[in-house]
């Protein structure tokens, strides 16, 4: 366990890093921007060493994907570093990630030079400043994460205050690598708590981010979205990112749109699992995303294994097959979804950032619930936001909170929603009909008692239904399933 | 038939997530629903350790259970410290576990008895079955202290 | 081998089919037509019985196709049924299918039973009698064939006059059939030599078989047509299938459109081989085919192995998704293509359909070119015909040789031929604009050295080359690649 | 420099695909490649047992080659009758082998063995070595033919 040797000086990282030779995430994203193509990337993360180590080249060998992940234990994101390095020794596979710090930045090097792709770390750590250190020392140089977006969602207690200074922390020493001629690939974890987010929501914590990043020396942010599952409304928030950026970022940041397929409530059955998985990969090219974070057909079950993480990666990628140029979404509707999320999101950022003070701005508006975000893991959000789908399936407000939205846009969303969800509903129906929103996908694939209406789906209406097939289909997941029968 | 039909009586529990796991959409789901149905809930939210629901007992003594919920497969880690709570008394009305108990797709069996030899009396499926279970253990309840009343 | 045993009586054939209590190839084909979703099948077929078993069942465990198929090895297919007893004897593995007349009914039976789904047979015989009984006596009621479609494309030296004969006493088999209840699902192979066939020889081959089998008896035919690789000619030719059976067919015909994904030389990456894959499955439901053939990764390699296989089913399923709802081909394009399909095919075939004797008319009509194949294996076809592909990846005729076209469509192929390849060709250099032609997939990925127009797709024009990838994709099938090195 | 430049006089070959096998595409594109370098092509086409070829060889006695392609997999079986034509004479020239020559995606090499043991002379993989082999065949055949009238 090399856990205990100190970090070495950053030249000697940065030295490293050099030496390794390795395309950097940063200049892959580039690469596929430019190419009107999709870098594909799955999730990966084990608690042994070895185990982490075959992990990724079976991966590599299997999936191909662009670009590599370790998955961070959520001892470690939490900064539980003792349980994370007691288990590491002592039962290394009930950890659901790799416990970087425990095993230190010298195996990190070994990780990293396992394999072709460049890494990234993906956490949920409030505070990552010690992991962005190992990371570095590992020579890797893509780090996700955000003040908010890695508080809110990722734990209960810790003052966003506090979240953004640590932040604020890791974002500097990027600067400090980009003077040295590294540049740190940023991304930033729009997804938050990945149920029902309504897209400005997303983006707004996001611009923040950025913001507060670009400030501290970040050159190169990806913006991560999370599929909502509505055609149009996602391809314009992907679409919205450029923008977005334009608006709001000194000109000289790279900024890259990234996709995280659905990060919601999985079907369970392969077969739906697998359309959900090809739609969201469609989605990323359409809205022109540098990059997709993949899922697999066993999400709904647990952390997939090597096998079907691979599958997830190929089938993602046949979304950038050159055959399917002729695939495109409703344009009309989509430039009216753009229009109102960039909206939206000028109405939520904006005054936010006519104060001096950005960090201070925003734990305040967090208190005051003018920021929010639906489901929040954490006291510090109000969590007054409420979402609904509309009948199209888009993500809409069925309370905006204290969202400082006008009233033009409220009006709209209630309007919205009204015409989805019938009359305004009671409290009963309510949660009745948010878990129906939060399972769309199982109920859309007829997996679960309720069958909702299969039109509803941001396309063009499409009455198939969808599997002709009177024989049951198989039990979903190779071998996945609960034991607890 | 609703608890609270039952019992005039606000009656409480104990809700929380495992210390490690900040899966926070079915602990506000389970929270609101055990509420609208006349439930006093005290709940502790995500990444909470078992000394956290320890204290929650102490300060509301009439709970009827602890329900803690673990979605992220770290359950074994996260209720190490169950046996002693249990042991000293600290946690001293039933405890029950729903959620996704372990790490990966492939389940065992085996690490459902793994969870109820820490000290989990009831392991649940699906949330919906948690108002039933509730019921059954408050008569239980009121069965043993009747007698204990009388004697 | 119970191949020695004679045949059952056609009413304890039929008694066993009813006994069998399976749902017939027929019936999965209108309740996906029904549903507007595509059932699924895979070609399947090796040499040794219990080989055959397996593979159907595993097909069926990690594939779930809709129907199962048994294809013939080339022996059988040839009447060489001596060499197929000897090979299944002696090393099954050598057979590129199965031998089902050497194997027997029994063996059929036991094949039949093994899997849910109902089985197709697939052979490619100029005189399928025995076969056909063998298949009946084995429950089998799905059957592919024709008196052209199965003589030109896979015999030196059959006379049309004699395939024709044997395929009208199969079809009339399958009247027979029909008055017991049974209905024989009779599949013509449009896809006749695969390579760069004009939609309008291959309907027209269909049209006229498809009459024949109607005057024979036969109550459901499928209409199979090849993937040429153009969305907007694929999914017109599909959508012709109806069009032409209400124009030449009894109204009481049941009629279904059948995709066969692409028939022509495979990308030899897997990458790239799953992007055709998933094309043509798409093709597929965009013309309301009922039924798709799947291909696999390693189609340009060899006979596929099981995994090959059910990953190639898979994926294709993922057409029916009821989430790509918005994918639409370009319908202006689409009806052009429709208009000219309709129109060419009518120009082919009527002249034949207005002689008394239809059989006849064909026989001759194919001796003076007034029919006619590219590539033909067969003496009784001139081959006079050379296609070439448009500037949009269309297949159009170069020469239609002797084929009855009208001044107004030849002039269309002339005009959309040249543009495409420039000034007329000259002997050599046709050559090599053919051989690129054939080589169109392959190309298209720049597996080859000659790099194409990557925008000739037929889609929307599409300007992003396919993979912006530094690093080499390493080589294709698991495993495949040819030990000749 | 191409083969018909070395000689004025027309060169023949035989050109076939192997007995059970109707793979048309390739031979159409090599004969017609073939007969455009000045060859001449006699064309057997699909479907053609060793017998035929033998046969051709006799109404060809002039022909260089026997070229067969085999695409089904079926090469083995199909050549089953090529040593006793080539050990009786009937097939005098060098056969030469192309296409894809055993069942199944995972090839292996001893299969190129066991066809050659059949009398097969040459196994190409790309029909665009044919105009360079036949030439040496030719300038090998001239060679052999020298010393022999010669003598
Ligand atoms: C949304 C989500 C997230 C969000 C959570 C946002 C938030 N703060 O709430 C984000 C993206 C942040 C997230 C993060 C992580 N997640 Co997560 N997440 C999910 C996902 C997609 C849906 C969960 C959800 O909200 N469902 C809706 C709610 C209503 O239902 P539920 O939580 O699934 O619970 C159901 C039952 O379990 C049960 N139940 C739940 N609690 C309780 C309690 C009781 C008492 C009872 C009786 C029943 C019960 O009832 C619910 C309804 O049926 C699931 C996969 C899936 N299901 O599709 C993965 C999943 C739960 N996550 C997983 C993991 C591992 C993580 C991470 C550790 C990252 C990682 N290594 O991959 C981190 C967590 C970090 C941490 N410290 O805990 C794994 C768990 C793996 C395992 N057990 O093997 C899953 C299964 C995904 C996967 N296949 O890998 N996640
Ligand atoms: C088109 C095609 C057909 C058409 C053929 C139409 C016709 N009559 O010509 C149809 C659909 C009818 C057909 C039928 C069958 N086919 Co087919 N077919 C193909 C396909 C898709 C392309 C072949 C082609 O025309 N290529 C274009 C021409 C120009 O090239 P080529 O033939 O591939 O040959 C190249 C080389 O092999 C070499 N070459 C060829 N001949 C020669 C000769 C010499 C001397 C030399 C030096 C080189 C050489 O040069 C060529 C250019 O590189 C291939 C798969 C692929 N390649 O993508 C399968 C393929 C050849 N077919 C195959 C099979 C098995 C069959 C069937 C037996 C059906 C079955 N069981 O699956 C039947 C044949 C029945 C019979 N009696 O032979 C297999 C062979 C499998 C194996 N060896 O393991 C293949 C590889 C498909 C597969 N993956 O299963 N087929």
């Amino acid at each position: 366990m090399t856990g205990g040797v100190p970090l070495p000086p950053l030249q000697e990282s940065v030295a490293y890093i050099r030496s390794l030779g390795k395309e950097p995430a940063a200049q892959v994203l580039g690469r596929y921007r430019e190419a009107g193509r999709v870098a594909v990337q799955p999730r990966c993360g084990v608690g042994g060493h070895d185990a982490m180590r075959e992990l990724l080249q079976t991966l590599a060998a299997q999936g191909e994907p662009d670009i590599l992940t370790i998955t961070i234990d959520s001892h470690t994101r939490l900064g539980r570093f003792d349980r994370a390095r007691r288990l590491a020794h002592l039962s290394p596979r009930e950890l659901n990630g790799y416990p970087l710090v425990a095993h230190g930045w010298a195996r990190g090097r070994e990780l990293n030079e396992a394999v072709a792709a460049p890494l990234q770390i993906r956490h949920g750590s409030p505070d990552a400043r010690l992991m962005f250190e190992v990371a570095v020392a590992s020579g890797i140089t893509s780090f996700e994460g955000g003040g908010i977006s890695y508080n809110l969602p990722y734990s209960k207690d810790v003052a966003l205050a506090d979240s953004l200074a640590a932040w604020e922390a890791v974002d500097r020493r990027c600067g400090e690598l980009a003077e040295l001629g590294v540049i740190v690939d940023r991304e930033l974890f729009g997804t938050l708590t990945a149920v029902l987010v309504p897209p400005s929501v997303s983006l707004a914590v996001s611009v923040l981010e950025a913001v507060l990043a670009a400030r501290a020396g970040v050159r190169c942010i990806s913006v991560a979205y999370p599929q909502g599952g509505h055609v149009a409304q996602d391809v314009a928030a992907l679409r919205a990112i450029p923008l977005l950026a334009a608006r709001y970022l000194p000109g000289d940041i790279d900024v890259h749109a990234v996709l995280h397929e659905f990060m919601g409530v999985f079907p369970r059955e392969r077969d739906n699992a697998e359309d959900l998985i090809l739609y969201g990969a469609l989605v990323a090219r359409l809205g022109g995303a540098s990059k997709l974070l993949t899922k697999t057909y066993q999400e709904a079950y647990g952390i997939p294994d090597a096998e079907a993480n691979a599958a997830g990666i190929r089938l993602a990628r046949r979304a950038n097959s050159p055959l399917l140029g002729f695939v495109a979404p409703d344009e009309e509707r989509t430039a009216q979804e753009l229009e109102w999320i960039l909206a939206e999101v000028a109405e939520i950022v904006e005054p936010v950032l006519e104060r001096p003070d950005t960090k201070a701005a925003v734990v305040e508006a967090f208190a005051d619930g003018r920021l929010d975000i639906p489901f929040s893991a954490s006291r510090h959000a109000r969590s007054e936001v409420i979402p609904r789908r509309d009948a199209s399936g888009a993500i809409r407000y069925l309370s905006a909170g204290r969202l400082p939205l006008s009233e033009r846009t409220l009006r709209r969303h209630r309007d919205q929603v009204r015409s989805g969800a019938g009359a305004a509903p009671e409290m009963g129906s309510l949660l009745a009909e948010l878990t129906a929103d939060i399972n769309y996908f199982p109920l859309l694939f007829g997996e679960t008692a309720r069958n909702p209406d299969p039109d509803a789906l941001g396309g063009p209406r499409e009455s198939r239904p969808r599997t002709p097939d009177r024989r049951p289909r198989s039990a979903a997941g190779r071998g996945g399933g609960d034991a607890r029968a | 038939m609703y608890a609270h039909e039952q019992n005039p009586q606000r009656r409480s529990v104990i809700l929380g997530v495992a210390a490690s796991d900040a899966h926070a959409v079915a602990n506000h789901l389970i929270a609101h629903t055990l509420r609208s149905l006349g439930f006093h809930v005290v709940n502790l939210g995500t990444c909470t350790p078992v000394s956290e629901f320890a204290a929650a007992c102490a300060e509301h003594p009439q709970a009827e259970a602890v329900i803690i919920g673990s979605l992220n497969g770290h359950a074994q880690e996260d209720l190490r410290d169950l046996p002693a709570a249990k042991a000293s008394g600290a946690i001293a009305c039933p405890v029950v576990l729903g959620g996704n108990l372990s790490v990966g797709s492939h389940k065992e069996a085996a690490f459902l008895d793994r969870l109820r030899a820490l000290g989990v009396d009831h392991i649940l499926e699906d949330p919906a079955e948690l108002p039933a279970l509730l019921d059954r253990l408050h008569a239980e309840r009121k069965a043993v202290a009747r007698p204990r009343a009388a004697s």
